[in-house]
């Protein structure tokens, strides 16, 4: 039988309000094993902890049971605190008397009836509890980083700066990302080249990071400062260590018809190519879909021209397994396809484009080569009708998104403005549902855009585009002024919404990350720990998050960087002790826990028993490994005899807590 | 509504993960949002810890309706969790339809941590539903019900 | 007896000793005073306590007292984990005496009495030898042999010297397993030590302890001459109902609740090796 | 077949192939026949028997057997095999340790439906390939179709097939399509309120002597829940319908996904409790909703309840499916 | 003796109905069992109940009292409902019989209160046999199925129901129906009594003889070779023991209801690997040893303990009912060959 302590906190009104303190505290008093109740105004203060320490040690409690708010707010408060004078914090157990009673109601009998339940469902389960002891494991003191766009470069650098080793695995063949098709930045209007590039070479050269460039991640194993990462290292058909990047290949290849990703399909370049002048490894990669040597055996002309002998067709995707400590998902976003949204007839008009399209068309190395020119016949547009909100803040959200893409209406401002500075003869309309431009001088920016540039900014959506005789005919609603506008427009720029890039949804489920309802990583506390995920020793960084813009990425990117250095500077890490254990008396070595269990977290081995028949006897056992298992339960309920049961929520603690409910 | 129904308090156990729908219950309170007091939450690691004698145990006790609320799938904190947890208890509810036992007093609700409002509303209907089909009484134990 | 075969009375628990660090003793009265029931030397009850279930003990005090009844219980499970950790005032639910109990008032009487007892195994014979100190002319002499695993374990230390050894015609034999700081008595096993002493043979004996002690000092006993009627034991104590009708402590065709616990060792040899 | 077998066993015997034999042995009657392992030649003329009585399954008697000393050889009927099968599965037996003799099986004869017909007092019985004549202590002599008094699981019968030997005797059989769900569906189809008469009247009979556990070839767990003073759910006998139903349910659960839907249960509830309605549910149910699965019928694939698709059914589909009130 | 005619049996039952509560076997979903008589129930053809009768004196579960704790306090209370006089009717020979037994340990000193109430307050209405099984032995311990015992004993022939009352109870029994029936000389009885008797000595068990256990001591019995081959296919359930008449092992459990704790008996099975389990250990780990126990205490330790009257009645249930048809005529037959 345990000795119980009871502290039932007031929350200054927030529990007192709607629930009698006192009389929970009294009620309480009276059930078994409690030796000592109190109730005090703020339990989580400094003077309120001292109060359970003091009982604690005063009365000799086993255990402890605090009447408060949410566990996923304060458990580890009160833990500390018994910790400290030297109670097992795994005795302290939380009855959640404020989101889940007094905050939701408002008749103060019906609030203290059920915080007295809850508080004996508390006492229940306490007196089932054991003292438990978590384990440790030691850190792989190595980084990986997913992801080579600003934030992973940015985290890739911060993280080996601090003098750890780190590694950048990147789909494409170099790094840089999205940023690195930007034309200018806002709200400074600084070319976003001339400040990436130097990081990126940065990243190149810093001696602790390591870029896998043309790389997946396979699959990842293991958990908090011992990932073991297969990533996949995708044949690019040239040796990365010996091509200099010259780039004659990339002239000389006949296959000329290859959609440019870099300028957004906009021009073409050729089976085998760099993607940009200033890439990050600057190595030639062979693009398998287009090759005609790998599709038909018959080409070989990169292969002759090559000075260094560095183009290899044979090669084959390599496999490289490494350990790290710490995983950082910075995988970035696309802009959605405008294609769905028929009204602004994307796929009917080349000179409809997204704003990451005219991006590339305002760009020096663009394939206008920074001339603004339309699409569809290279003459120069003069009325330019931008749309903001294409597919974000959609209410069905089948065809857009439910979210606020964040960065349209300061980019679409910027461009409005690069417009009108370069070409002061083009009438620039900006059709949108709210300006949002909360951030350091962004406000300032859109103003000046409005004031000094004269963007003409009209709040109301674009009903349709209709191409008609080379012009684009734009209806939309003047929504301030109450009228329907017609423009006769020469281009017509879409601000599509961001989503998370596409890779993102296996690769969480190799991390066993979670999501949103989006495919954004969820972070593991929406406002305190925002740059981690749920799943310990995995980080997030940029927009694979959320939507953000440049700073807010670098911000989050260097806060990530903080917290994996943070994780690696430590030599061991302390487990969770809440995880699954087998009874091997009891297990029938069926495997069943085995099979559902999401970690390998249990093996199976032969083991040599005494019956209490006296004999002996061969059984196969499941085992748990404690590191690994992070405590879901999946097992204990797969497993038919009771032997899997998990420690903090054992089968008779829940079991205690439904009693206490009933009762 | 029957007027012999309105002394009825039905009592109802909700076993919520702790990652989704126990935080989802949270931000319910925070934002203020009310619902029944007959419903009484215990937090479980997962959807997946919910083992089907805790539901049976429930209803021995007096409870009236039992509700599971996880992760939406596909969001498991334990990545697949939900998956399982989903098909037993698709399972255990086609059981005890068999056994005659009334569908509506097992319910599986997937409620994300952001999902305050639902998590309020699931509670609301999931406790409107048992006060129509009234008292547990084709999986009672009568012994728990003399207090 | 309690009247209701099955149904308890109330026992209060009035004090509480710690005889050694998983030993306590545990006294019960009646709540208005009194002893709940009378029995004999060697009779045990069962305890119980709402939720943690019950179970039979040996009645430790003398039926000579006639305030209360004692019990000294070695914190073994879920129930003597809870006997062990209540205050003074519970109330706790006991039935019985059940079993035979030693025969005291026939075959013991006018006989010289040697007394072997091994760790707890001294609990049931601490009653018989307060009775027959109660009752000191009608047996002859008593010797105690009583050894457990260190001095610590050894129950009931402070009466034994206080009060068995200061007594006139009991001699006590104390023995511990391993030499310990402190101790300058005998060390070595029990059986061991009952063969060095080797007591006279027309004494009758009574052996408790574990069953490996009981085997291997009836053994020594044989050996030193004693024939197996004269050596009494009591067996553990595995019993449910405590009347002979649940059907589950019987060796053979004697049940331990009823025909036992106390048993003569030439009764035990012709039973069922199911014990 | 009997005569085939006694030969077959005497010669492994003989070879040291193996070193005991699991059969079936003789008693008093002619249909009370009790599995018995035997260890000569002698013994298998006096006592083995197979006929139309020999009903017990095997395979369970294989995980105490597989782990004694020597080779064991075990005659297995089709159903037997698809339980040692789930047992191998399951690393129950050892499978290096057990000898397998597939025999065919025409369906056996349940006594009980025999004595449901009216007929006691069976002094003798003798049967053709189609049917079986019983004399009685009254002097009768009747004789009724086979069929018509086969065990209820060899009338709806799965599979003729033996899923796992070392050898065949005989011809194996081959799966067949079975009617074995619609007693289930006929169940589904009624209303809960019927359903729950139906189950209660069942389940009242129960008298927990755990017959049906403990002939389960499912039901090895070293230490069943209901045995288990700590797991919450035990309890010796059902003291209201309330522990009458929680067993059967947590039992059905337990081997959901396992049973292999030998009717064993059945066969053996000495209150006729259709308890192998209760497994086939889950049968059914997860066929219908998971893909057909038939547990014993390989080792490898992962059972229903142990396995997950992304796009499976809501749980919520049981408020569409089955009677509606 | 007294006569009824069976078509005024519905009378006969609904007049005892009236009186005290009446129990009959009837055929419910094929299975015959005693239930309590309601309007128009119809006795069963059936030989006998798949479960005996001793439910009525010793049930399968009772509560004994109530525990509850309040801080330092302690509740005991008897929550025994008082007993009310019922009538079972329709108790076979070898049923009768086991009331004696189950008497022996119930009624011994120190007296089973629960039981004797409802011992006392049940009248016994005995039914002869005319159709004995092939699983019937009662003969082997002294029944005679055609002259059953109990408070009042019936036979059917020849269309009618015959009484007789054996005790005051079942006088008592008879003055509720009186007006139903006429004095009879029994010659119908005693007609059939014979027809009954000669199918007994035919049938299969007649010559099962259980004396010769006795002619070997009890330790030659325990040590005997034979019990690892008869109990080597047992599965270790429950059914022989709880279909039995004369099985009356008890476990004493608690129940935990959450305001108080039930204290209740349960009927328990010497065949159940935990029966003798306790806190230090099993006295029985073997199923062997469990087979065995449940052999010996019938045929051994019982009737050393009780005059020689064996712990059977013969009535076949534990035949017909065990999964593995291993049984106490096997056993018998397989000691006493190993005592010949």
């Amino acid at each position: 039988m345990q000795r119980i302590g009871v502290f039932v906190c007031w929350c200054g009104s927030n529990i007192a309000a709607t629930v009698d303190v006192q009389r929970v505290a009294e009620e309480l008093k009276k059930e078994p094993g409690v030796v000592f109740s109190a109730d005090y105004q703020y339990m989580c203060s400094e003077s309120g902890q001292n109060l359970i320490k003091d009982a604690i040690k005063e009365h000799a409690l086993t255990g402890v049971v605090i009447c408060s708010c949410s566990p996923r707010m304060h458990e580890n408060t009160f833990r500390k605190a018994a910790a400290s004078v030297g109670l097992n914090p795994y005795m302290v157990e939380i009855a959640n008397i404020r989101e889940q009673c007094s905050w939701i109601h408002k008749d103060k009998a019906t609030g203290t009836e059920k915080a007295i339940i809850l508080g004996r469902a508390a006492i229940a389960k306490v007196h089932l509890n054991a003292p438990l002891i978590a384990g440790e494991s030691p850190v792989t003191k190595r980084a990986l980083v997913i992801g080579g766009g600003i934030a992973g470069i940015q985290t890739a650098l911060d993280i080996a700066e601090a003098g750890f080793e780190v590694d950048i695995v990147e789909k494409s063949p170099t790094i840089g990302g999205k940023m690195a098709q930007l034309d200018k930045t806002f709200p400074t209007l600084d070319c976003s080249a001339c400040i990436l590039t130097p990081k990126m070479v940065e990243a190149a050269q810093q001696e602790k990071i390591k870029i896998y460039s043309y790389s997946e991640i396979d699959e990842v194993k293991g958990f908090v400062g011992n990932f073991s990462v297969k990533i996949r290292r995708k044949a690019r058909y040239v040796k990365e260590d010996i091509c200099t990047g010259c780039g004659l290949c990339t002239e000389k290849c006949p296959q000329k018809k290859v959609p440019n990703e870099f300028n957004m399909g906009m021009d073409n370049r050729r089976a085998i190519y760099i993607p940009f002048a200033q890439a990050v490894p600057k190595v030639a990669t062979i693009d398998p879909n287009y090759c005609t040597m790998l599709k038909t055996g018959k080409c070989g002309v990169c292969s002759k021209i090559c000075g260094v002998k560095a183009i290899d067709y044979t090669q084959q995707d390599e496999i490289v397994e490494a350990k790290y400590g710490a995983i950082v998902v910075a995988t970035g976003f696309n802009p959605i396809s405008p294609a769905k949204f028929d009204e602004f007839a994307y796929s009917q008009s080349p000179d409809v484009v997204t704003s990451l399209e005219y991006e590339r068309l305002m760009n020096a190395a663009g394939p206008t080569n920074g001339t603004l020119l339309r699409p569809s016949d290279g003459k120069h547009p003069h009325t330019i009708v931008f749309v903001q909100c294409v597919g974000s803040r959609c209410d069905g959200a089948e065809k857009g998104k439910p979210y606020c893409s964040k960065v349209c209406c300061m980019y679409t401002a910027k461009h409005a403005m690069l417009t009108r500075e370069k070409y002061p003869d083009t009438d620039v309309y900006v059709f949108y549902i709210d300006v949002r431009t909360p951030g350091k001088n962004f406000d300032e920016f859109y103003r000046r855009a409005v004031e000094e540039y004269n963007v003409h900014y009209i709040k109301g959506m674009v009903g349709k585009v209709v191409p008609e005789n080379g012009k684009l005919k734009v209806q939309a609603a003047d929504l301030l002024s109450n009228e329907q506008l017609h423009i006769d427009a020469d281009m017509v720029v879409l601000a599509t919404a961001v989503e998370p890039d596409p890779s993102a949804r296996s690769l969480a489920t190799k991390l066993t990350a979670s999501m949103d309802t989006n495919d954004f990583f969820t972070e593991a506390h929406p406002k305190l720990r925002p740059v981690e995920s749920p799943t310990a020793g995995v980080f997030l960084s940029g927009m694979c998050q959320g939507p953000k813009d440049i700073p807010e990425t670098v911000s989050q990117a260097s806060a990530a960087a903080a917290k994996v250095i943070g994780l690696l500077v430590k030599d061991k890490l302390v487990g969770n002790p809440c995880v699954a254990h087998s009874d091997e008396l009891l297990c029938n070595g069926c495997s069943s826990c085995e099979k559902v269990c999401p970690y390998g977290a249990i093996t199976y081995s032969d083991k040599e028993f005494r019956m209490p028949d006296r004999t002996t006897a061969l059984r196969r056992v499941a085992a748990v490994n404690p590191a690994v298992c992070q405590g879901c339960g999946a097992c204990t309920v797969a497993c038919p005899s009771g032997a899997m049961d998990l420690f903090g929520f054992s089968n008779n603690q829940i079991m205690a807590e439904v009693d206490a409910i009933c009762k | 509504m029957q007027v012999e129904n309105k002394e009825f308090k039905p009592l109802i156990v909700a076993f919520c993960c702790n990652w989704c729908s126990y935080a989802g219950a949270d931000l319910a309170g925070t934002n203020r949002l009310n619902y029944p007091a007959d419903v009484k939450i215990i937090r479980v690691p997962c959807s997946c810890r919910v083992n089907p004698m805790f539901i049976l145990r429930a209803f021995q006790r007096g409870a009236d309706g039992v509700i599971i609320c996880g992760c939406h799938p596909g969001d498991c904190h334990y990545t697949t969790g939900n998956y399982y947890a989903r098909r037993r208890m698709t399972a255990l509810f086609s059981m005890l339809d068999y056994l005659g036992i009334e569908k509506g007093r097992t319910r599986v609700e997937w409620v994300s941590a952001a999902e305050g409002q639902r998590f309020a509303e699931t509670m609301n209907s999931f406790v409107s539903t048992i006060i129509s089909l009234g008292e547990n009484k084709r999986l009672e134990d009568l012994r728990c019900k003399t207090k | 007896m309690t009247k209701e075969t099955l149904i308890p009375l109330l026992g209060v628990v009035t004090d509480i000793r710690a005889d050694t660090p998983d030993v306590k003793t545990f006294r019960v009265e009646a709540p208005n005073g009194g002893k709940v029931f009378e029995h004999i030397p060697g009779q045990c009850a069962m305890l119980s306590i709402p939720g943690a279930g019950e179970g039979m003990f040996s009645i430790t005090s003398s039926p000579t007292n006639k305030e209360f009844m004692e019990f000294s219980i070695k914190k073994c499970g879920k129930l003597t984990s809870w006997l062990h950790q209540m205050e003074v005032g519970q109330e706790i639910a006991i039935r019985g005496p059940y079993g035979n109990g030693f025969p005291v008032d026939t075959e013991f009487q006018g006989k010289d009495l040697l007394f072997i007892a091994g760790g707890i195994g001294l609990a049931p014979l601490h009653s018989v030898i307060n009775y027959c100190r109660d009752n000191r002319d009608k047996y002859g002499k008593i010797d105690i042999v009583y050894g457990s695993r260190s001095m610590d374990d050894l129950v009931d230390y402070k009466e034994i010297i206080d009060e068995w050894c200061a007594e006139d015609g009991i001699d006590v034999y104390l023995t511990i397993d391993r030499a310990q700081e402190g101790w300058d008595g005998h060390v070595g096993f029990v059986p061991n030590y009952v063969k060095e002493l080797g007591f006279d043979t027309n004494k009758t004996a009574v052996i408790c302890g574990p069953p490996i002690m009981i085997k291997f000092t009836l053994a020594g006993l044989v050996e030193l001459g004693f024939d197996k009627t004269q050596v009494y034991t009591t067996m553990e104590l595995r019993m449910k109902c405590g009347v002979g009708k649940c059907g589950r402590c019987n060796i053979g065709d004697k049940y331990v609740c009823k025909d036992g616990p106390v048993f003569r060792c030439d009764q035990l040899a012709e039973m069922p090796d199911e014990y | 077949m009997q005569d085939k077998m006694i030969a077959r066993a005497k010669e492994l015997l003989r070879d040291g192939a193996v070193n005991r034999v699991l059969g079936w042995k003789t008693g008093e009657f002619v249909y009370d026949i009790t599995p018995a392992v035997f260890t000569s030649a002698e013994e298998l003329d006096r006592d083995f028997v197979f006929d139309a009585f020999t009903a017990a399954n095997l395979s369970k008697y294989l995980v105490k057997e597989s782990k004694k000393e020597g080779k064991v050889l075990a005659f297995l009927k089709p159903c037997d095999s698809y339980s040692f099968q789930q047992l191998i599965k399951e690393h129950r037996v050892d499978r290096e340790n057990v000898y397998i003799v597939g025999i065919p099986c025409e369906g056996k004869v349940d006594i009980e439906a025999l004595k449901a017909r009216g007929i006691s007092g069976i002094t003798a019985i003798e049967e053709t390939a189609d049917a079986v004549t019983v004399k009685t202590v009254y002097d009768e002599d009747i004789t009724v179709a086979k069929q018509d008094v086969l065990f209820e699981r060899c009338v709806n019968c799965k599979s003729k097939k033996v899923v796992i030997c070392d050898e065949m005797l005989g011809e194996n059989g081959e799966i067949v399509d079975s009617d074995r769900f619609d007693a289930v569906a006929k169940l589904e189809a009624m209303t809960p309120d019927e359903r729950f008469a139906f189950w209660q009247n069942e389940l009242s009979r129960c008298i927990r002597c755990n017959a049906c556990r403990n002939v389960c070839p499912a039901c090895t767990c070293e230490k069943c829940v209901f045995d288990n003073v700590n797991s919450g759910v035990e309890h010796k006998v059902a003291a209201n319908s309330f522990e009458e139903s929680l067993f059967h349910i947590i039992r059905a659960y337990h081997v959901a996904g396992r049973c292999t839907d030998c009717g064993e249960c059945s066969r053996v509830c000495p209150q006729h409790i259709p308890l192998h309605l209760l497994n086939r549910k889950f049968i059914k149910d997860m066929n219908e909703l998971y893909g057909e699965y038939q547990a014993g019928a390989d080792t490898e694939t992962r059972p229903p309840l142990v396995n997950f698709s992304m796009d499976d059914c809501e749980p919520s589909i049981v408020y569409q499916r089955g009677g509606n009130a | 003796m007294y006569q009824l005619s069976l078509d005024n049996l519905q009378n006969f039952f609904r007049q005892i109905a009236a009186h005290e509560k009446l129990y009959i076997p009837t055929d419910k979903d094929n299975v015959a069992v005693y239930a309590e008589y309601a309007e128009g129930m119809q006795l069963t053809q059936k030989l006998n109940t798949n479960r005996s009768a001793k439910d009525f004196f010793f049930p399968q579960t009772e509560n004994l009292y109530d525990l509850r704790m309040n801080g330092k306090n302690l509740e005991i209370e008897d929550t025994r409902e008082a007993c009310e006089d019922f009538v079972v009717f329709g108790v076979r020979a070898c049923d009768v019989r086991s009331f004696a037994i189950l008497d022996k340990v119930f009624l011994a000193d120190p007296v089973d209160s629960y039981y004797k109430n409802r011992r006392e307050h049940g009248t016994v209405v005995s039914l002869a046999c005319t159709r004995p099984e092939e699983t019937c032995f009662c003969q082997s311990f002294g029944i005679d199925a055609a002259a059953p015992e109990g408070d009042a004993a019936c036979w059917i022939a020849d269309g009618s129901l015959y009484i007789k009352a054996n005790t005051e109870k079942g006088e008592t029994l008879l003055s509720y129906v009186a007006d139903l029936l006429t004095e009879s000389d029994g010659s119908a009885v005693a007609a059939q009594q014979e027809k009954t008797r000669q199918l007994l000595a035919k049938l299969p068990l007649a010559n099962t003889d259980f004396e010769g256990m006795k002619k070997t001591d009890l330790m030659a019995h325990f040590k005997s070779p034979k019990w690892a081959g008869l109990s080597e296919a047992c599965l270790g359930c429950g059914t022989c023991t709880f279909v039995c008449p004369t099985c009356q092992c008890y476990d004493i459990r608690e129940f935990d209801t959450g305001s108080c704790v039930k204290k209740f008996r349960c009927w328990d099975s010497c065949m159940y690997s935990d029966f003798t389990l306790m806190a230090h250990g099993n006295s029985r780990n073997s199923q062997l040893e469990r087979f065995r126990q449940r052999f010996m205490h019938k045929l051994v330790y019982f009737p050393d303990n009780n005059d020689g009257v064996f712990g059977c009645v013969g009535c076949g249930r534990c035949l017909a009912k065990c999964p593995i048809s291993m049984n106490i005529v096997k056993v018998e037959k397989a000691l006493e060959v190993q005592d010949a």
